[in-house]
């Protein structure tokens, strides 16, 4: 496999969060960016990762990235649909998901995540969409990838509300709590990959992208960073992920602008 | 038994100020003919119920007819934000609005259980989550088998549900088709229901386990052709994706928004 | 990710002795075939669950592979009493089985719970009947908004359930069509699911929003062409229901139903 | 109307009992005796009452009788088959169901019905096929018709065993209790027509048979049987509804004996 010199690093964190995914894998995937990578990952190395969106659209298989989670695409390409109760108890309730993939407007340092708004619940400076599925995708299935693009704004030491779970305010907010998933293993951006602490949760990195600095990555975060003792190097797209990128994109643009 | 009426005179008969009303369609098949119909008659202090408000909900709210909103998404789906929601909310435009929010799980088990004519919807969820600190709606019980701590929430019974569909029979019985969302649950939980439909055909023509919902579950069919649009109809016609990226300028600006409104739905006269 | 297995060798990886079995099918698609399998590998100790025993479970409890059963109608459909089962519970033949019953909606709320992964299963049901006086598993919970008093029954989460449906795509996709009854619900509560089928296709050909369960979702698939005799498989072939009757008088006399058992099942060496 | 002459007990009770049934009713059937009855309404004089069938099939129109509560025919001329969970929440226990018409083994004077064993639970001298659908038929739906042979064995003063809720063991087991039908508010049997007492609960004998007497209902039942003080006399059936009642069945017949 060739790797591509020339690549972007939105295409970088694309490519990276779609390689988190396992062929096999049933993933319950979040519109925007986890929609973009779990697709890429089908159409590169996991052909047979099972893709659930929340409007009920069961086993996926997009030719076209959706604007919205339950455009047409989805249903028309599905094994079935279901209904949206049944989409949230039998399959992501019921066990059936072993990853929930989710961006998200803020993280914290125990990747706890914040979609519901910015400053004070009552009198919001900016009010967010809300919750969505992403509070009982974080806690029933089996483990969370996280990605977003890394910003100051984003990554900050303390989310102003949690909106869904990641490992709590001080980092032990799964200890003890029966039936619930592993919670998030990995976060992903445009500057590197984290995972969380193994014994207190904390948000450590554990990848660097091509190029990118500790420097770049600290500046990008609103606490002070870990990294871990052995820093990896994330390995480069393939040309071939590249192409197959490129080439979704285009069509989706084309099958959105033409409407 | 459901009765075959205009949209016009299906509003006036079952939506009235102050009701609660959820008008439901996950993404696909949003009623949007029908929440034109409710700016149209102007009708005022709703509380709206719905897991995704979307534009239909935003042009309600922004319009003024909103007392309270009840949701678990409130964006522009691909997009970014509601601005009218956002405008009532953070800076009380055209006026304050209440708001109740839920996750999706939530909601969908809540409107599971108001079909199942349950009190309550138990569910593994709100785990390590904040919103229950701000909605006091939301409780946890212990499971009597176990001792498990589970989330409890009230079911959803709305005044009056109003869903879109492809089509109805004579007789008034609906199919759904394709993504059907929580539309089912919303008219059986519902005391009033209104469906309004792409067309009236004299045979559904549907499987065996098709989502049909028996007219005498229906209090009114409304024909409403393109009754959904921006959002489109499985099998009639795709999504207008231009339109909610349109949209969102058009929303940002109160008098654009005032404009909008005022050109597309208040002048048409119901013939938008 | 669903294997495709021969019947024998499904049952044999599958149900152990000892385990906690449900093979179901609300009158349609019941996998006698899979039964008779159960009852050629001389399984023991089961514990059986299903809403309606039918003949399926009065074979295995003859046979002496049962020692609970847990339903909630066990008859012969049109017909009468299933006489084995009685023979097990009034006269303790071929041993003493304990039963434990419940309603078909407490059932049914008990699959679609074990489903959905709860504990529980939550519903208004048991006012005024007995069968709580007998079933130390139906307890009753207030609701935390309106007071109510609400029955409450553990959910059904089987060692494995086992279905007959009417095909499976050669990915282990199964489509359910007619009477579904609760077979997607068992399938999906099991810790392991074997689905018996009629054949297995290319394309299923399903509709938008057929019963489909995913080859993911499932263990095992066998091929049992006419698995279901003599109950039915919608589109492939009806009910026997001169069969039904004609149990009537096998079941009766213990010496008739052995020699049935011996000639029709142990004999055919799984080629019945 | 022309009202036959020559019919058996039975044919009276069939006729009998459809003609509770109202057109536009949603009726949740029983198999058996009440199946019957439902189909003989519907091909006479209610011919949009709906029949729903405890294994999911909604608004059926059986061309003839199932031998089963889950025959092809019922799904084949459904409207739609649901699940049976779907069938007991949404449509049952959600409030869609204005009558309940169930049959019983036992029926006691406050119109309990017991179904599970006569004798004692932990040693029965005749196990019963149990509950089914009829304990929460009786309490969810709006009202309840029954249906059965009058004879001693079946109208006891006391059930056995309390499977499904008529009024109680004091006739006072529906008072206080909140979101629950009206119960049995009419038992059809071949000699007579009863109701519950308006003040106790107790069955009274509302209307006779033809050439039915008083002390044949009595004979028939376990216990000192009330009648009501302005006695009807059951009309009888006409020549239309047994015609159809006698063609329902001789189809019946055949299709059953054909396979």
């Amino acid at each position: 496999m060739n790797t591509a010199t020339d690549y972007t690093s939105a295409e970088m964190m694309t490519v990276t969060a779609a390689r988190a995914l396992e062929n096999g894998m049933t993933c319950f995937v979040g519109i925007g960016l986890p929609s973009e990578a779990a697709n890429l990952a089908r159409l590169t190395h996991a052909p047979e990762v099972v893709l659930i969106y929340e409007s009920g659209t069961l086993q996926t298989k997009p030719d076209v990235l959706p604007l919205s989670i339950g455009d047409g695409e989805l249903c028309e390409s599905a094994l079935t649909t279901v209904s949206v109760p049944e989409m949230f108890r039998y399959w992501l309730q019921g066990g059936k998901v072993s990853v929930g993939f989710l961006g998200t407007a803020q993280i914290d340092r125990y990747a706890n995540l914040n979609t519901t708004l910015i400053g004070d619940y009552t009198a919001p400076k900016v009010r967010l969409p809300g919750g969505g599925g992403a509070p009982e995708i974080a806690t029933n299935a089996g483990e969370v990838f996280i990605t977003l693009k890394h910003s100051p704004r984003a990554f900050v030491r303390d989310v102003d509300f949690i909106t869904t779970l990641g490992f709590g305010r001080d980092g032990k907010g799964r200890d003890g709590v029966p039936n619930i998933g592993k919670g998030p293993t990995r976060v992903i951006t445009d500057l590197c990959v984290m995972k969380p602490d193994p014994v207190d949760r904390e948000l450590t990195v554990v990848s660097l992208h091509p190029g990118v600095s500790r420097e770049q990555v600290q500046e990008a975060t609103g606490w002070d960073i870990r990294f871990a003792p052995e820093l990896a190097a994330t390995p480069e797209p393939s040309d071939h992920e590249l192409a197959v990128l490129r080439e979704l994109k285009a069509r989706t643009e084309r099958a959105h602008s033409g409407q | 038994m459901a009765e075959i009426l205009s949209l016009s005179d299906a509003v006036k008969r079952y939506v009235e100020d102050g009701a609660t009303v959820a008008m439901e369609g996950f993404t696909h098949l949003i009623p949007f003919a029908a929440g034109h119909e409710v700016i149209r008659q102007r009708k005022r202090d709703l509380t709206l119920i719905r897991m995704t408000p979307d534009l239909v909900y935003d042009q309600l709210i922004g319009a003024g007819c909103v007392k309270k909103v009840i949701f678990s998404w409130g964006g522009n789906p691909g997009v970014g934000s509601l601005h009218r929601l956002r405008d009532a909310v953070e800076k009380g435009w055209p006026h304050q609005i209440e708001i109740l929010e839920h996750s999706h799980a939530a909601m969908a088990c809540a409107f599971e259980a108001g079909a199942a004519g349950l009190p309550l919807a138990v569910l593994r969820g709100y785990v390590g989550s904040e919103l229950p600190n701000v909605n006091e709606q939301i409780k946890f019980i212990e499971c009597p088998f176990t001792g498990e701590r589970l989330a409890a929430v009230p079911s959803v019974r709305p005044d009056v549900s109003i869903v879109h569909a492809q089509k109805a029979d004579r007789a008034g019985n609906v199919l759904v088709e394709g993504i059907i969302g929580v539309q089912k649950e919303a008219v059986l939980a519902a005391k009033h229901a209104i469906v309004t439909v792409e067309e009236i055909v004299d045979d559904l023509g549907a499987h065996p386990n098709a989502c049909v919902i028996p007219g005498w579950a229906i209090d009114a069919i409304a024909v409403a052709e393109k009754g959904s649009l921006p959002s489109y109809a499985h099998g009639y016609y795709p999504r207008d994706n231009r339109f909610y990226k349109e949209w969102d300028a058009i929303a940002r600006d109160r008098d654009a928004f005032t404009r909008w409104i005022d050109d597309n739905i208040i002048q048409t006269g119901g013939h938008a």
